[in-house]
């Protein structure tokens, strides 16, 4: 089973992982469409485009703006919704004997709430996790709701007794503490973070005179949300799926020795898809330096979780 | 359609065209075979995201991309050289559904939208197929009819200007000469309000209508949704759903998306 | 007086600006070292330095660290003190005949204010402004004083008390609501905000394997630091200068039409000095081509102050 | 010091040498004369920062660097051709301290470190002063002993593995040669620990040492603070209150500040 080579155990609950690279939600599509182009013995799990309780029709162009080091993004979530996923698609990816990780989200705490309960039921066991994207805007108040921990501890509760399957919260890295937010997660009964989504961004448009707002990703947000799971790190006993940026070897292994237990890589999938190879070479030069024996060790390594009151930013 | 690929691929020959164009032809190291209509996603420096280019040329031996060189991207691209390599993904997307149609077939490509049509050009010529070749171009700058597939078809060059072939519209042109006579498609590539007009003339014509459409592309793989333009079924994708639309499908707007 | 030929005014307070951009504290050092290198003529002020009650030594080496489109950097505040600054540094910039602005901090609140009371003391009038630094620890919290609103209602509130110059409150980026913590600082009484310091980030040094946290800055934050520039103006009504990640003639106008009444530039004016006057050209094209008549008209031109409710990222 | 200025200059001039080393002589368009163990701020592609490198040549006409190709950032800047343009901030920082000292001078370079010292002692020659060159290197690949400048000066060339002039490590043909007469100075560029040897032999010897320091930079111009390291004095600005150094006044350390 070790198909990447990497010898050291590495498992999400109870599922092992041949890699601990898997792709972020929205660069997969549903987990089969890129079956050609990577290599799916160097990722870890198949994890989906978000799906909602109805079908989305997404934003209205443009969708997508190239950054001098990033992308800015708004799909808006189209998604074919997840009926259509569980009947259609699910069957597809099922056969490709990878685990699944499904991700849900909503325009409110209800809507991902209500798509939750339709896959408990239709999926009762069996994926690897369901992935709550939790930067969703907060209905009534001028956040997403994994930017506050009342709520993010609100709604990972209520979803924790509607599945008992493995339930990663992914939070937005826009909160003021994501230390905060994790823990209320983790309170909740959350089995992983993912962290993060992207950064709220802006771009303009100076043909048209259009602003444009929507999500960074990819390099430029490196050193941010690696900074950011370095902080999570020190605040909870949970893995982190740590995201945001990746895109290198080094980077991928950084982000782990910050304290993330898997990785996500979203945007520089698309720029190289040779990416989850590149990091786990780098990963298995590390163990064998490092005369590492177990996953665990490798996680975190750098980060001194006793650092915590130096963790401000010193300007 | 075939599944993509991604390669490294050895660049094997490049030209300049009129100051502004570059023809990059590139060793075809794909398994699979691409068709008319298909673009190849490429990777270059001094900017984040792929550029899609639709393949002008193809053999077994080589694919070229024909690309006019418009911002960072295609600036660093045509800075490549014989030798290099370079990063592409590949064949993406639908193509002319050309073999749905048996009678006389028009290509209508403006500008730059030459590229795909000159591999669609030669593949009908391989398939017997009959059809008549229009391009047109603001000015005789920005005319690549070099381009042209040799081999026997009427073909009929303009300019806006007149600067070289016929003056006008080729939209114009086309516009007169479905009238002489039965066509059974319209194949167009170009600048996007150039295709908005000959869809329009096609469905005034009843005639089928097909384009080669283009948008802002992240994953270039369908995987994103960033790249959908609005149909009369909802948003569909440019990169694996098009980037050949039938005209009559397409939400044609006062502006561009680009 | 229309030294950079923008053919418009722009008050700080009472005083008049030559030039709506100014340097970013921290890189402009007392105000007269740069003299030589940059065109006084093009920027609005001189801007300091953070001063603290105390000389300060700073942090330990390295405090730079080169990230691929940005800058990490851990001064830790180094500085000679507000007292020597006083009476060594302020009598000469003085003679540069430029508006001053004396950027103050501290390691507590308490710190911030007795620099406060000192520079009032010594100074009691002429400067265009003090700039209060919030980007310090959160004595007992694990956050920045300007990352939460009712820390920095109070710290502002009291520097009211103390002085009646023209108080600029210095906010971080890393706040979970912006617009929150800059309604905070107009309602406790600040003139204007000056938004924002560097996000918190991380690198690490492979050679030595150390990790480094500090401040990123420069080009890679633009997109950022433009989008919650963006979002404060919808929430205040006081000026704004914008900072983050400016680099170019483009990159300043946009940050002044998201909203940025002035801007100041940091990281780039070390990698460009000509950065002001490239600026300044960029915004008087755009005056003329839109056929501006007063300053206030370009502030804010994109932002449609009411999108308030979809100023959500949208992922 | 003189004030400092931001120009845009010519490239007159590139070489490289040993395959890793490269001369970029400058259009000197400075308003300001150089002093020797001065630098200029480089701005490169790309790179983020600029970067610092000492004065090696110096003429009314032309100013010359020589660096090592380390990483990406001397990369670009070795790939650059006469006729080219760069950007440069100098000169920057103090000098070294000649006119105070009257009998011989010892120039000690180390590696890549002979850089400031091409122009110190075409410097020295000029004002006529007594000195000795000690250049040593790890081996003959990293040895620019042709930098040397042409003059009748004592020179010890040394590589820690013999492959070229004497062998062994040049601080310790230092130690032996301070022993055999007076020497009233020793000015040092070069590896860190060869700086902190050459500093513990001078202050043994009870020799005035000065020594070229690096560190990493951003402004490069004294004004924010990351390029400071711990002297007596508490810490100091490398790019403005040095790069030269009293040797005692530094406190060397076990690790390098790099
Ligand atoms: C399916 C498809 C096939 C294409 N085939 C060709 C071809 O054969 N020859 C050719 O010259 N051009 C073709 N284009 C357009 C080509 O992709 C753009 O000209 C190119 O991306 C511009 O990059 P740039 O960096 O030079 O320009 P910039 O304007 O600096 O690019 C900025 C951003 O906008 C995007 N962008 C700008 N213009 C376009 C455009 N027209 N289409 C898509 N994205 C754009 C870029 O990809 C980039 O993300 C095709 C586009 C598509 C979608
Ligand atoms: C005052 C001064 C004078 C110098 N003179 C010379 C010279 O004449 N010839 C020469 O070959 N080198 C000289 N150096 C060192 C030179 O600046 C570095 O080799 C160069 O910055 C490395 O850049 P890079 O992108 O190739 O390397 P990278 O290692 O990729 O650079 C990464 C980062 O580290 C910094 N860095 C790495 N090494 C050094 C270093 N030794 N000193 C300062 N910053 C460093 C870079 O500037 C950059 O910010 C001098 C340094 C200083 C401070
Ligand atoms: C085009 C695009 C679409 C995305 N869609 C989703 C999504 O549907 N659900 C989600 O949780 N995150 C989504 N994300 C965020 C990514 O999963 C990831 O968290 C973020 O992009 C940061 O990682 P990266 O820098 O590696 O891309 C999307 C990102 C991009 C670029
Ligand atoms: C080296 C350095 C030192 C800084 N020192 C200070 C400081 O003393 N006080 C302060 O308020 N901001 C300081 N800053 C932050 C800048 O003023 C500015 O807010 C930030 O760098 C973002 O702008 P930029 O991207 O244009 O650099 C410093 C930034 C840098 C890079
Ligand atoms: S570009 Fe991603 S779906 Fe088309
Ligand atoms: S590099 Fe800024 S003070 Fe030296």
């Amino acid at each position: 089973m070790e198909r990447n080579n990497i010898p050291i155990k590495i498992r999400l609950g109870k599922i092992r992982l041949d890699s601990p690279v898997i792709p972020a939600s929205g660069v997969f599509g549903y987990g089969d469409e890129l079956k050609s182009l990577i290599d799916y013995n160097k990722i870890g799990a198949i994890v989906t485009k978000t799906l909602t309780i109805k079908e989305k029709k997404g934003n209205p162009q443009p969708r997508i703006w190239e950054l001098e080091n990033g992308l800015l993004n708004s799909i808006g979530l189209q998604n074919i919704g997840i009926e259509r996923f569980v009947e259609k698609k699910f069957p597809v990816i099922k056969k490709l004997k990878k685990p699944i990780i499904v991700s849900i989200g909503g325009d409110t705490e209800e809507e991902i709430l209500l798509c939750l309960q339709y896959i408990s039921k239709r999926i009762p066991y069996g994926l690897a996790g369901i992935e709550l994207n939790l930067s969703c805007p907060n209905i009534g108040k001028n956040n997403l709701i994994s930017e506050n921990a009342k709520d993010t501890y609100n709604i990972v509760k209520q979803a924790r007794k509607i599945t008992s399957q493995f339930l990663i919260a992914k939070l937005s890295p826009n909160a003021g503490d994501v230390g905060e937010i994790g823990r209320a997660a983790q309170q909740a009964g959350a089995d992983a973070l993912c962290a993060f989504n992207t950064f709220k961004g802006l771009s303009f448009d100076w043909e048209k005179q259009k602003v444009l707002l929507g999500g960074v990703s990819g390099n430029a947000i490196f050193p941010l949300s690696s900074r950011l799971v370095y902080q999570l790190y020190q605040n909870v006993s949970i893995p982190i799926i740590g995201v945001g940026g990746i895109h290198s070897g080094i980077t991928g292994l950084l982000m782990i020795l910050c304290g993330a237990y898997i990785i996500g890589i979203g945007t520089s999938l698309m720029l190289n898809p040779q990416i989850p190879d590149e990091i786990i070479e780098e990963i298995k030069k590390y163990i064998k330096e490092k005369n590492i024996k177990k996953w665990e060790e490798i996680v975190g390594f750098i980060n001194d979780k006793k650092r915590e009151n130096k963790l401000l930013s010193d300007i | 359609m075939n599944p993509l690929e991604h390669k490294i691929s050895e660049i094997k020959e490049k030209k300049i065209y009129k100051k502004n164009f570059c023809l990059l032809a590139i060793k075809n190291n794909f398994h699979y075979t691409a068709l008319p209509g298909q673009f190849i996603h490429v990777k270059t420096e001094d900017v984040f995201l792929r550029r899609p280019f639709s393949i002008a040329k193809y053999s077994d031996k080589n694919l070229s991309v024909l690309f006019q060189i418009k911002g960072k991207g295609t600036f660093s691209l045509s800075r490549k050289n014989p030798g290099e390599k370079i990063d592409i993904i590949g064949p993406v997307g639908n193509s002319f559904p050309y073999e749905k149609f048996k009678g006389d077939i028009v290509i209508a490509a403006g500008g730059i939208g030459i590229s795909p049509m000159i591999f669609l050009a030669s593949v009908l010529i391989k398939n017997k197929k009959k059809f008549s070749f229009f391009y047109g171009a603001r000015n005789k700058d920005l005319l690549l009819d070099i381009f042209l597939p040799s081999g026997k078809y009427p073909a009929v060059v303009s300019t806006d200007d007149g600067s070289k072939g016929e003056k006008g519209k080729i939209t114009d042109k086309i516009k007169d000469y479905i009238k002489t006579g039965k066509i059974d498609a319209i194949f167009a590539s170009g600048p996007y309000f150039m295709l908005k007009t000959i869809s329009e003339i096609a469905q005034n014509a009843n005639i089928p209508c097909y384009v080669s459409m283009e948008n802002r592309m992240f994953c270039g793989t369908g995987v994103c949704q960033g790249c959908v333009i609005e149909t009369a079924e909802g948003f569909k994708k440019v990169c694996t759903e098009g980037p050949i639309f039938d005209a009559k499908q397409i939400k044609w707007k006062e502006t561009t998306y680009l």
